[in-house]
């Protein structure tokens, strides 16, 4: 009964915000998933999900849609009615929890796997958890205990765990804290941050995940975490519950800032590159973090920093968030990888010979798309650790 | 209709393929949703969504429907505030949004662009090149429509000329698949017959238009300037005084009623007068130039009882004032109530205080629901558009939400006929058939039937607009 | 023996096994894995089993469910996973020492739960992830004395579930046969795509009943008298160039070193 | 109670490789236990088999030959197997690790009563005539050594391809058994074999991969992996990576990676992959892995057995002549 109760609230919940819209259309006009067609966008999807609910009818139609959002947050800008009660984006998020908890039409096919994957083995690759800290071999790191106390636990999250160019970033955060000499560590059973189950729709799993790593953070006594990783920064310092006031998160552009200004990080070295810089969606848009990675940048000596048409706020989706990195778009709807070309292009005009970003899902995308526009020879793709590392 | 649902989309992946034929009942439904106040019923969706590629793909359509007598209503960007988009007669829905070629041609000093293009990708395009569009209607329009009912949204007509004026050509296929061009691609339009006219300001009976060329205007230099009367009712008499004493009229002139203003002021944290508020927009050649209208519009303003006025020169200021106007219609639904944008004045130039005057009260004691309702006044006083944003509580019935609408359409007819006004911005079908008949008699109606008729024997383009079906 | 009546009654036979990354290790003893530490999942085979149950009874509209395992009391957690895939109850052959068992003395004991239960099809997956023997589904049919499939990849029942169409993986091929029920059915992958199970459904399934039965184990007759770790794979070998020697090798080396073609 | 025997698997009159090798390892613990080998042999006309099997190593070859025996029924040929045993009662049966071998072993091992081990790789007998094999478990990852403790006769079944083929002539003399099969234990029918050699196999039963990439340029090139594809034999396919997918140069059905199929061959030949974690998270079970690609630092080196740096659109043609030249795959 009292389950019942609880999927009332969140259908009443979506229909009080989408009863709202008045179909201004506005949202659609800066969605990066709008290509040719009306539905495909931000209007289509709360319109969808509206009469989904007013009709009773929950179809593969319907759920593709759901989930084909970036959940880029650029349509809630726009959006001045829905949003007012639950920004749009949410309301996507919460509908994928109604379809997944209670419908049993969530998630998509491809995605049912990772989400498994990050239940039993902590990621979404289904990668062997004993790997996950393997990148440090060599490096040494420190394993956070409460009997090997550390000022900063290093959040690594998955990417930069497993993927060959995630664990980059990695590195180079390793090899940076050492110059600073920062006493950091890492968690030796570091687990998923959850935020990309939480995005899905799988509210249960991004709980259990949470209570895991929280969990963690206490055993190790850690109050100061450094993540490299927008999307569990984000988690972290909006979404977790009980890490209140006792635990303060950075996203690394904004300690390694700190760590100049007091004067222990000294870039020396000049790297004469002409540079753009892409807002990661949950560093940019939803963390609000817009001038410390460019501060950051601005302080590598010799790089001069340009923007690109769209950014900040303004900034556009590499299309991968949301959970759309472990799905294939459905027939009729936009891939991410049209997305993540129209970003390189982007980049691409501004003439800057690396575009850089600041978050390992970025990264793998924009990388994809520059090797798949065949513009190797014209723009790297890199994180701001790798340009800060060559500047050391 | 001759053919079942099933069949009908069958036949058109036959023409378009199978990607671009939507049966699906989410995609027919947002193709069918518009900005009525009521949702969409089942019945009132079309049996399919069509999306072709090019003019041939749409002749082909047409003739198909033709054949078996299945109606197409046409889709732009479904932004019509007088639901020409809206299907009355299920059948096909034949979206323009694939439409979306742009040239932008400085040699040729023309743009030529598919009819699905939105109005806000062609502003960005063509200020990138340093031109202007002289359309400004909601940035989610679609060109195509904004062609077809010949408007220049909020701009004054009386510096920018109609779209009419400004287009060279037109593709265009004919209700019955026929596609012909007009016009020339040299500067110079055509005296005596353009067929062009015929379908601009057609509101999409006569044909689908599918590709326009228009001219390119230089991107005007512009200074904003505002000024706070103490009543509406005297930005009326500020603004026919305007045009009479030959002041440089502003390429855009809103106005933002008391009621909102209040409300405006004290969300943005203005500190403004009391009362209400005009903002004008002139435009030259040179800043200079353009700063010279607007601080000549702020003396004037000055001159003839505002209480303040001044250019906007502060980023900031100028942002927060144009807040104030852009979410005039957005207060009464902060409330929790539902807003509709339904009406819409054009009065006279000498009864512009009037008009205001009793739009500004428009449902105090009157009877039936609108009585019920609350209205908020705001519109483009320079363009001469008076607009109410009528909210009223969500959980109304689809009946009550029909029948205030009713009344509103209703009351929008006498004040129209009442002042003379055309429905300047937004056109006249369907809703608008009874207000048109009325003013200009049944014999001028009968024109547009028997036009209708020559060109769409069969009647299946857009079928149920000029007939006033909604 | 056959269920009757409107509805397809299945059994899914389940093991619960060790996820396929857990690091295995050899106990002390050396003929045993370590138990500490491993994440232990429902046998992957054994999900497309239950998803087969599944769609057998969305066919038939109704019908119960019943999943059987022989294990310990912590394979309850993967029984409770099929439970909210959908599942109706389960029977817990409770075995403190499953690592001492072979899959005869397994199938035994499966046998003897399952007698008297009424079914018309017996899922099981084709092979243990753990010790990867597959011989259970085809011993359990001998010992229930009734017809197999196994590796099984494409299942259809008749109407009147007297019978089924099944389509075998073969080497280089498929065999298609027409076997009576009940019978037991081995599940390949690619039988079906196993449903998404929430945790929130784990969660609502916990009061689904589980009858734990205790029984005596009969005697394995092969037993592990040691375990051992393959030889380390030699790192990845990377030549370079283009020319036939460099191909030559990798073909001798496919061929004769990791013996994959003739 | 005598005799170490196997059971050859036969198709339409050619005894398959495994039977060989089975042949092979069964005279071998044969000549080790002083015992005499066996070849169990059942099917429709396929006495003249017999010799075959003499001339590699059996010493008797114990025929059953009936019209019910053509098509291969679990039912029926456990029945006739069972039926053997009890008349010979031989201490030790061995099996392929074929689909065949598979179905029937467990089977026959159950109606018996006795122990089975399946899937051996290597077999030993000592001279009390006890059986002891190694078998892999958890994916190969690790061995165990596996004894028959009680019960006869021992059963096992020996992997394919793992045991090295010898000729050993010797009598071969046939012994008939008679075939008594009752049709109502019968319960099963074969309707069709079918044959994937018009039809491609699918990717997640695929034996053999052939993988493009990105470095594939476009669709056209894939005729290349097709013709490698096809040298391997019916049991290959061709996949591609999410990129190759998204390009439009291959449909996604072809996708092998997280968002694709997980794949899990014997081979899996991946050519102008950089070998995104998306793209492993799919394949990385197989059991070798061959990496073909221009760039000595694409991710996909790392998880390779074997890898060649260099120009795909020379290496691939090659490698098919290679092996085209040495007869079959």
């Amino acid at each position: 009964m009292k389950e019942e109760h609880v999927e009332e609230n969140v259908e009443k919940e979506l229909h009080d915000a989408l009863v709202s819209c008045e179909k201004c259309h506005f949202c659609n006009l800066v969605c990066p998933i709008v290509d040719s067609r009306v539905t495909q966008g931000p209007f289509g999807i709360n319109r969808a999900i509206y009469y989904g609910l007013k009709w009773n009818q929950f179809n593969d139609t319907l759920r593709d849609l759901v989930y084909s959002c970036t959940t880029c947050n650029k349509c809630v800008a726009m959006c001045k009615k829905v949003s007012r009660g639950l920004p749009l984006v949410e309301v996507f998020e919460k509908a994928r929890e109604l379809l997944l908890v209670e419908k049993a039409k969530g998630p998509m096919p491809e995605q049912a796997g990772v989400l498994k994957n990050m239940h039993v083995r902590g990621n979404p690759w289904g990668n062997p958890p004993h790997e996950r800290t393997k990148w440090a071999e060599g490096l040494d790191v420190k394993f956070a205990s409460q009997d090997n106390k550390v000022d900063i636990l290093y959040f690594v999250g998955c990417a930069s765990s497993y993927d060959a160019q995630g664990q980059k970033i990695a590195k180079n955060l390793a090899k940076i804290f050492k110059r600073a000499e920062v006493n950091f560590g890492i968690l030796e059973n570091e687990t998923c941050s959850g935020h990309e189950a939480r995005r899905m729709g799988e509210i249960d799993l991004f709980e259990y995940l949470s209570e895991a790593n929280i969990g963690m953070f206490e055993e190790a006594g850690v109050c100061d975490i450094v993540t490299g990783d927008p999307h569990g920064f984000y988690s972290f310092s909006q979404e977790y519950p009980r890490m209140g006031n006792e635990l303060r998160v950075r996203h690394y552009s904004q300690f390694l800032n700190d760590l100049m200004d007091e004067g222990k990080l000294k870039l020396s070295s000049k790297v004469n590159k002409k540079v753009t810089y892409h807002d990661p969606c949950y560093l940019g848009r939803h963390s609000e973090v817009f001038e410390e990675p460019r501060k950051l940048i601005q302080r590598i000596p010799g790089v001069t920093l340009v923007e690109m048409e769209n950014s900040r706020a303004d900034s556009d989706c590499c299309g991968m968030g949301g959970g759309r990195m472990w799905m294939e778009p459905p027939k009729g709807l936009v891939s991410s990888q049209a997305i993540a070309e129209k970003r390189v292009q982007q980049a691409l005009a501004t003439g800057a010979e690396i575009v850089l970003t600041a978050c390992p899902f970025c990264n793998i995308t924009l990388n994809d798309a520059v090797k798949s526009l065949e513009k190797e020879d014209s723009i790297t793709v890199m994180d701001i650790t790798e340009l800060i590392s060559m500047s050391l | 209709m001759s053919v079942s649902a099933e069949q009908l989309a069958q036949d058109l992946r036959g023409i378009v393929g199978e990607d671009y034929v939507f049966a699906d009942v989410f995609e027919r439904m947002v193709y069918a949703d518009t900005e009525l106040p009521y949702d969409v019923e089942e019945g009132d969706l079309p049996d399919v969504v069509v999306q072709p590629a090019d003019a041939q793909e749409i002749s082909k359509i047409l003739k198909y429907a033709n054949e078996k007598k299945v109606p197409v209503t046409t889709y732009g960007s479904g932004t019509s505030l007088i639901f020409g988009t809206k299907v009355k007669h299920r059948g096909i829905s034949l979206s323009t949004e694939r439409l979306d070629y742009l040239r932008i041609d400085e040699d040729h000093q023309w743009f030529e662009c598919g009819a699905g293009v939105k109005n806000g990708r062609l502003i960005k395009e063509l200020g990138k090149l340093g031109y202007f569009l002289p359309i400004q209607t909601q940035a989610g329009s679609s060109f195509g429509g904004s062609v077809s009912v010949n408007t220049l949204g909020h701009l004054t007509d009386n510096v920018f000329a109609r779209p009419v004026n400004n287009i060279l050509g037109l593709e265009v296929v004919l209700p019955t698949g026929e596609i012909i061009e007009t016009g020339s691609r040299c500067l110079r339009r055509a005296a005596g017959w353009d067929l062009a006219h015929i379908f601009i300001g057609a509101e999409g009976v006569l044909g689908v238009i599918t590709k326009v060329r228009m001219i390119l205007y230089p991107m005007p230099e512009t200074a904003d300037a505002v000024a706070f009367f103490k009543t509406t009712e005297e930005i009326g008499h500020a603004i026919a005084l305007m045009y009479k004493n030959k002041l440089p009229l502003p390429m855009d002139g809103e106005f933002v009623g008391e009621k909102a203003c209040k409300v405006g002021y004290e969300a943005f944290g203005l500190d403004f007068p009391e009362g209400a508020m005009a903002i004008t927009r002139s435009m030259g050649r040179t800043k200079e130039e353009a700063l010279r209208d607007a601080s000549e519009l702020v003396e004037f303003f000055k001159s003839v009882g505002a209480t303040e006025s001044f250019v906007l020169e502060d980023a900031e200021v100028k942002e927060k004032v144009w807040a104030v106007r852009e979410n005039a219609m957005h207060w009464g639904e902060e409330k929790g109530l539902k807003g509709f944008q339904a009406i819409e004045v054009n009065p006279t130039l000498p009864q512009l205080p009037e008009a205001i005057a009793e739009l500004k009260n428009i449902t105090q004691g009157r009877k039936g629901l609108i009585g019920q309702t609350e209205a908020y006044l705001y519109g483009h006083v320079g363009s001469d558009s008076l607009h109410c944003l009528f909210v009223f509580p969500y959980d109304w019935s689809t009946e009550k939400m029909k029948q205030v609408v009713d009344e509103i359409w209703n009351l929008e007819k006498e004040l129209q006929l009442k002042y003379d006004g055309v429905g300047g911005d937004w056109g006249w079908l369907p809703h608008r058939v009874p207000l048109f008949r009325e003013k200009y008699g049944e014999v001028s109606y009968e024109i547009i039937k028997k036009m209708k008729r020559l060109f769409d024997p069969n009647n299946i383009l857009n079928r149920g607009n000029i007939e006033g079906e909604v | 023996m056959n269920g009757g009546g409107e509805g397809v009654n299945s059994i899914v036979c389940m093991k619960q096994v060790p996820d396929t990354e857990s690091i295995i290790r050899i106990d002390g003893e050396g003929t045993g894995i370590v138990e500490e530490g491993l994440t232990y999942v429902a046998n992957p085979y054994d999900e497309y089993a239950v998803e087969e149950a599944l769609r057998l009874r969305e066919k038939f509209g109704e019908g119960k469910i019943t999943v059987v395992t022989v294990g310990p009391q912590r394979a309850e957690e993967a029984m409770r996973y099929f439970f909210a895939m959908g599942a109706d109850e389960g029977v817990l052959i409770r075995d403190d020492e499953p690592q001492k068992r072979d899959s005869l003395s397994v199938a035994q004991c499966l046998a003897e739960a399952i007698r008297d239960m009424e079914y018309d099809v017996i899922f099981c997956g084709k092979q243990a992830v753990d010790d990867d023997s597959g011989q259970v589904g085809a011993m359990l049919a001998e010992l229930l004395d009734i017809p197999q499939a196994t590796v099984v990849a494409k299942l259809e029942v008749a109407d009147d579930k007297k019978s089924a169409v099944a389509h075998r993986e073969i080497e280089g091929g498929e065999e298609v046969i027409e076997i009576q029920l009940p019978a037991v059915i081995t599940a390949q992958k690619g039988l079906n795509e196993p449903r998404f199970t929430s945790l929130r459904e784990i969660k609502r399934a916990m009061s689904k009943p589980i009858a734990t039965r205790e029984m005596r184990v009969p005697e394995a007759k092969t037993r592990v008298v040691s375990l051992e770790r393959p030889p380390e794979r030699p790192p990845g070998r990377i030549l370079e160039g283009e020319d036939v020697d460099v191909v030559g090798e990798l073909v001798d080396a496919l061929r004769n070193e990791a013996k994959l073609i003739d | 109670m005598a005799g170490i025997w196997i059971f050859p698997e036969q198709i339409n009159g050619e005894l398959k490789k495994v039977s060989f090798e089975l042949l092979s390892v069964g005279r071998r613990l044969a000549d080790k236990a002083g015992e005499e080998l066996g070849a169990l042999l059942l099917g429709s006309g396929v006495e003249m088999l017999a010799s075959e099997l003499a001339k590699y190593g059996a010493d008797k070859v114990f025929l059953a030959d009936s019209a019910d025996l053509k098509d291969f029924l679990t039912e029926a040929y456990t029945s006739v197997i069972c039926d053997a045993v009890g008349a010979n009662e031989p201490s030790v049966i061995l099996f392929s690790a074929t689909t065949l071998g598979r179905d029937l072993a467990p089977r026959v091992a159950a109606r018996l009563g006795t122990g089975l081990a399946t899937d051996c790789t290597e077999l030993d007998i000592d001279d009390t005539g006890r059986l002891t094999v190694k078998r892999p478990l958890f994916a190969g990852k690790l061995f165990a050594n596996v004894a028959f403790d009680n019960g006869k006769p021992q059963i096992a079944s020996v992997r394919p391809n793992v045991i090295p083929v010898q000729e050993d002539s010797k009598a071969g003399e046939v012994v008939r058994l008679e075939v008594r099969i009752d049709p109502s234990r019968v319960r099963t029918k074969l309707k069709e074999i079918k044959k994937e050699t018009g039809a491609r196999v699918d990717l997640t039963e695929a034996k053999f991969i052939v993988s493009g990439g990105r470095g594939m340029k476009g669709p056209e090139n894939f005729s290349i992996l097709e013709n490698l594809a096809v040298t391997l034999g019916s049991e290959a396919t061709v996949g591609a990576s999410r990129s190759a997918v998204d390009a439009g140069w291959r449909p996604h059905s072809d996708q092998v990676g997280q968002t694709g199929k997980t794949v899990t061959p014997d081979l899996y030949i991946a050519c102008g992959i950089s070998g995104a974690i998306q793209h492993l998270a799919g394949m990385s079970s197989s059991k070798y892995i061959v990496a073909i690609n221009k760039d000595p630092d694409a991710p996909i080196f790392k998880k390779a057995d074997y890898g060649i740096v260099g120009d795909l659109f020379k290496i691939v043609p090659l490698i098919t002549e290679e092996l085209k030249k040495s007869g079959k795959k």
